[in-house]
């Protein structure tokens, strides 16, 4: 789950992380407001689930609280790879003397989180680790042990060498960014720029933040961050029934489970010529409202012209993704041709259930996938 | 032979009371697995499915019935824990159903469970089968047959798919592996690789993967360099949208970008053939299979 | 350091453990008002740190306010083991269907913290340990992961086989115990007992708890339980110069540098027929306050017939104790006889400096220790 | 020869610009150590002594100085932290001579030691020195010379007093270790045993144990088993008071009361002589060294 960066600035807080203060708006009012009683310059920057928000226009300055509401104004309602703008956060313009980078992962590869530290901070810090990889340093935690003070330490003097004072902070930043990693249950972490002030203050600008989702569960403050509004309205339907669902530009709407098959299905559609509309897993254990919810939100899509089912029965029985596909268009009208391959798991009951409702079904993936190609292209 | 498990494998269930557990627990023992025990805390003394004792403990299952594996069908919240209590009770080993498992709880788990010498299968997989002698997880048993195809797997209905089209033409398995596809996982390629390649019932391995991570085109170059027998790679998701990444942090840890056609590049680089489509496997293991 | 019952009790409180209610009380009138408040019978116990309080008759049973007064009257003054009973804790009774015993300690020979859990609780758990080992269980923590789900679970289904309802309690328990211990600094906890009412709940009964003392530099709340009215008030006065003294019942006072010379020293005292007054250790780095200190302890206990002195110098400068032994002899008139034996680092100062103010020095422990115990004999 | 160091060792000194380190680091300089580095974070580039290099970590002097062991001397609150910090960064021997540690601390740095397959000695204790060669840590250099006998004791100035005693007899020493009187400590006496008995410099040991715990009776099984070279062993503590119990948890664990009486029935028990009084070592040393 991504959140939002004012979000993840506030996690930082809680956890003794040195974060300038700042609020977010929805209003162009409100950020006026803020920016009055922050007294200073401030910083607008819209709060989206996307990057690159300073090419977009999305980050503006503002010397008074009038130009403020002005930049709000004009960043709320704004489009940013296709997400609206409706919140921004409003901070105090910092006087950067110097922007380094640190981040945590979850590093797959090593079974372990890893944090990451650059002197060469800001926006190209990809173009850093390609380029010049000794400037990025890191330090492998093991999870048995936990992030351990030198590891921290060891960091921070490769940062600032030559400067305690900055070092020192940067240590105790880097124990909180672990700890804060831990508190929130997230698989990344990264400040963006990690500042030095004129005055030789170390302090965290930009956070991003992703939580695994499967913290969820245990976390219920952290849960209720979830900004649906800054989603997909489909996707967060999806996952209400326990779906995937990540619209795409095509015209076959897929509906297959479990997410390698619903690929492999995707890529197939896209070897006989034809587009997926959609990635959707219904996954294991898929009850007839669930393929309900499925086809509600393939044919949402206007752009569909051919729906696919693929289901290859395992715990996933096929009679009940059947009895889903009859119910579903007993309520919702189809306008669109749909195919439907079945196999394994009670096979035999779903496509007698099928052909008693004037449905035809297949049992072989190629020959469905390139049937329902051919209906979108009519 | 097999790889992991074959019918001298004495299996606990690990959560055998729960509604998925006892389900898959009797296709396991349909297919003729040896299940000698289940653990579901506060039910020890009862009997399940009138043939298999129930323990509190893992400990007691091992101790009792000479459980040597572990399957895991327990809530996420509970799944690492349950990893753990096998891998501190001495199965050799432990093959993890559980999905939605934090990864956090995966990064102490899989160390855990390598401190203690036991391997680890999953989690948020299918498990695997060695067709003939034992299943260990939720593979259904009609798609398999005994043969010399050695298997492995991110996915779960994709394997069957590519199971179900190699035996359909009378191909065989020696074993199938789900390793699951969660990005900290126990079992990999690698080590299912090795195995096969012990192994002396197999003869040429399918490998199933997809994008996201670089296992798949590290897989690739220990093909090249360890592995005999011949290997056909396929990997899902060339279509799939970019996905949200990992922030900046990802490429820099990985240095990497995991979409398919990388993993696919990487594989013919090391010569692995790759099948364009799942039924294209059957084609492709048959022409590796007659050299 | 040792805490009270009821300072630990409070600490299992905040650990979420099920603790009884109860209050500390210092004199009749507030254990009546306690008993009053809590409406209920209530046993009254003395707050000391010694075993056996039972039996010494430190604990007792009131069914009205007014009996707890008198309970109170009786146990509060009281002396167990030497120490005087300043505090009693006044507590519901509870009406006990079964006693178990659940304990956690740092295992040296592991290097590992230890739980362990018996359902034969009660006084006798370390007749139960002797006799019927089979019926103590045992849990090693791995430090590195820390107290795990299963052990736990393991632990508790150990104590109540064939009981869930009990047994999912216990492994609450024994989680929250292994957690009090790591927020606490403790190097052992127990809960004897640990009973189960008649209406089938687990509680925490009498907890006892020793902290580390090397945690208390980090735990500022923790170390303000120290009750240094409990404790002997050379003691206190030793601590804070950062000496080490154990009062003895002989009359040879030793002062020496290092623990286990000390205890050579004493054990050598008694070899030449004499009887060490006392254990104290000044520690390495002694400077000549410490001397002062060590010397107004050693002559404020009457028994002390003779004084005796060992120092091997190390970190410990020889002529540091010298000056510290002239400087204190201004301050403090000796009524008993001093015997000094120094060596190693600067060990020709300090002789010199002991001629000078009117002493004479040794160099062989064993001349030293002989004469010290003929002195006492005079 | 000698045990755990010798005049090939490379020292790096953690917490080099404190008041005890840089005493004692002139100290072992003094008696010829190779002291190579200092590590305090935040004086890297520094000089000590006109001669020592200080990092800002024990990784960089390992890297640049080729430091192959280090010495502790930092702060109670910071030195669990510096023993895995030297760990971490590959150096074979630590000695630790910092006090005051919390033994939760030191059971996860102990392990961490173990992990990474360096040696600790110590907390807590004056370290060791292999007389004519290395100094690692306080032990006085004018009370030990070069000779055949090991002494391993987990107290500071009682050491002193029987090196001492047996120098002036001029009974020299290969090593002299003290292990520290922590509860929780790397280095034991059955370590230190085995080295000695490898050692082919050593001829008899000297094993100086007090009262508390179960390390010395371990000892003297172990060396009725494994230890062919003669051991004397002396034991503190025998008026020492009971102590303050470590309540019922204490005795259950251990089954033991870790009087002196008991560890020198022990020592006897199997083979090893016990001094009644130090003084008594060298008798009891000469004796065993002339059969």
């Amino acid at each position: 789950m991504n959140i939002h960066e004012y979000q993840a600035r506030e996690i930082f807080r809680q956890h003794g992380m040195p974060v300038p203060p700042g609020e977010v708006a929805t209003t162009p009012e409100e950020a006026e407001k803020i920016a009055k009683t922050l007294g200073t310059g401030v910083v607008v920057k819209a709060q989206v689930h996307a990057g690159g928000r300073g090419k977009a226009g999305g980050v503006k300055l503002a010397a008074t609280p009038a130009e403020a509401r002005e930049a709000a104004g004009k960043i709320l309602g704004m489009q940013i790879k296709g997400l609206t703008v409706t919140k921004v956060l409003v901070s105090p313009v910092e006087e950067i003397e110097h922007e380094a980078y640190v981040g945590a992962i979850v590093d797959r590869a090593n079974g372990a989180v890893v944090l990451m530290a650059s002197p060469e901070g800001g926006i190209d810090i990809e173009e850093v680790a390609a380029k010049t990889p000794e400037l990025i340093f890191k330090e492998t935690v093991d999870p048995r042990y936990g992030l351990l003070p030198h590891q921290a330490s060891r960091l921070a003097y490769k940062l600032y060498a030559g400067d305690p004072g900055r070092a020192r902070q940067a240590a105790d930043i880097i124990t909180k960014l672990y700890a804060s990693m831990l508190g929130a249950g997230a698989s990344l972490l990264e400040i963006n720029p990690l500042i030095t002030t004129k005055s030789g203050e170390l302090k965290a600008i930009d956070a991003k933040m992703n939580i695994d989702d499967n913290e969820l569960f245990r976390r219920t403050t952290i849960a209720e961050l979830r900004d649906v509004e800054a989603e997909a309205p489909e996707e967060v339907k999806a996952r209400a029934q326990g779906l995937t669902y990540i619209k795409l530009d095509g015209n076959v709407g897929c509906c297959v489970n479990g997410a390698g098959l619903a690929m492999a299905t995707m890529d197939l559609v896209k070897y006989y010529g034809g587009e997926p509309a959609n990635f959707l897993d219904i996954g294991g254990s898929s009850s007839p409202e669930k393929v309900v919810t499925a086809i509600e939100i393939i044919t949402s899509d206007a752009a569909v012209q051919s729906i696919l089912f693929n289901i290859f029965g395992g715990i996933t029985r096929c009679d009940d993704v059947a009895n889903g596909i009859v119910e579903a268009t007993k309520e919702i009208e189809l306008k669109v041709p749909i195919t439907i391959r079945l196999t394994g798991t009670n096979e035999d009951e779903a496509v007698k259930i099928l052909e008693d409702a004037g449905f035809s079904a297949m049992t072989d993936m190629d020959e469905a996938v390139q049937k329902a190609v051919e209906l979108a292209k009519n | 032979m097999a790889i992991f498990a074959d019918s001298n494998t004495r299996v606990v269930v690990q959560g055998i009371t729960g509604r998925d557990g006892s389900f898959h627990t009797r296709q396991m023992m349909e297919y003729g697995t040896k299940v000698v025990a289940g653990v579901t805390p506060g039910k020890g003394g009862q009997t399940f499915a009138d043939a298999v004792p129930i323990f509190d403990s893992v400990e007691a299952a091992v101790r009792e019935e000479g459980a040597n594996a572990s399957v895991i069908y327990v809530p996420a919240a509970f799944a690492a824990g349950a990893i753990c209590e096998a891998a501190d009770s001495g199965v050799e080993l432990i093959v993890c159903i559980s999905e939605g498992i934090p990864v956090l709880d995966m990064l102490r788990a899989t160390r855990y469970v390598a401190d203690s010498g036991a391997r680890l299968i999953g989690p948020n997989c299918p498990g695997m089968i060695s067709p003939g002698k034992a299943k260990l997880g939720i593979i259904p048993g009609q798609i398999v047959e005994e043969g010399p195809v050695g298997v492995i797997s991110r996915s779960g209905t994709l394997t069957y798919e590519v199971v179900w089209a190699l035996t359909r033409v009378g191909m065989g398995q020696s074993s199938c592996i789900g390793i699951g596809g969660d990005p900290v996982i126990g079992t990999n390629f690698i080590d299912c690789l090795d195995a096969f390649e012990s192994d002396p019932d197999t003869e040429a391995i399918v490998l199933i993967g997809e994008i996201g991570g670089t296992d798949e085109q590290n897989a690739a170059r220990h093909i090249k360099e360890k592995i005999s027998k011949p290997v056909v790679g396929f990997v899902a998701g060339q279509t799939a949208p970019p996905g949200r990444r990992m922030g900046h942090a990802g490429a820099i840890i990985s240095g990497s970008s995991g979409t398919a056609e990388e993993k696919i590049a990487t594989f013919k680089e090391n010569g692995v053939e790759v099948a364009a489509r799942p039924v294209d496997m059957p084609d492709l293991v048959g022409r590796v299979l007659n050299g």
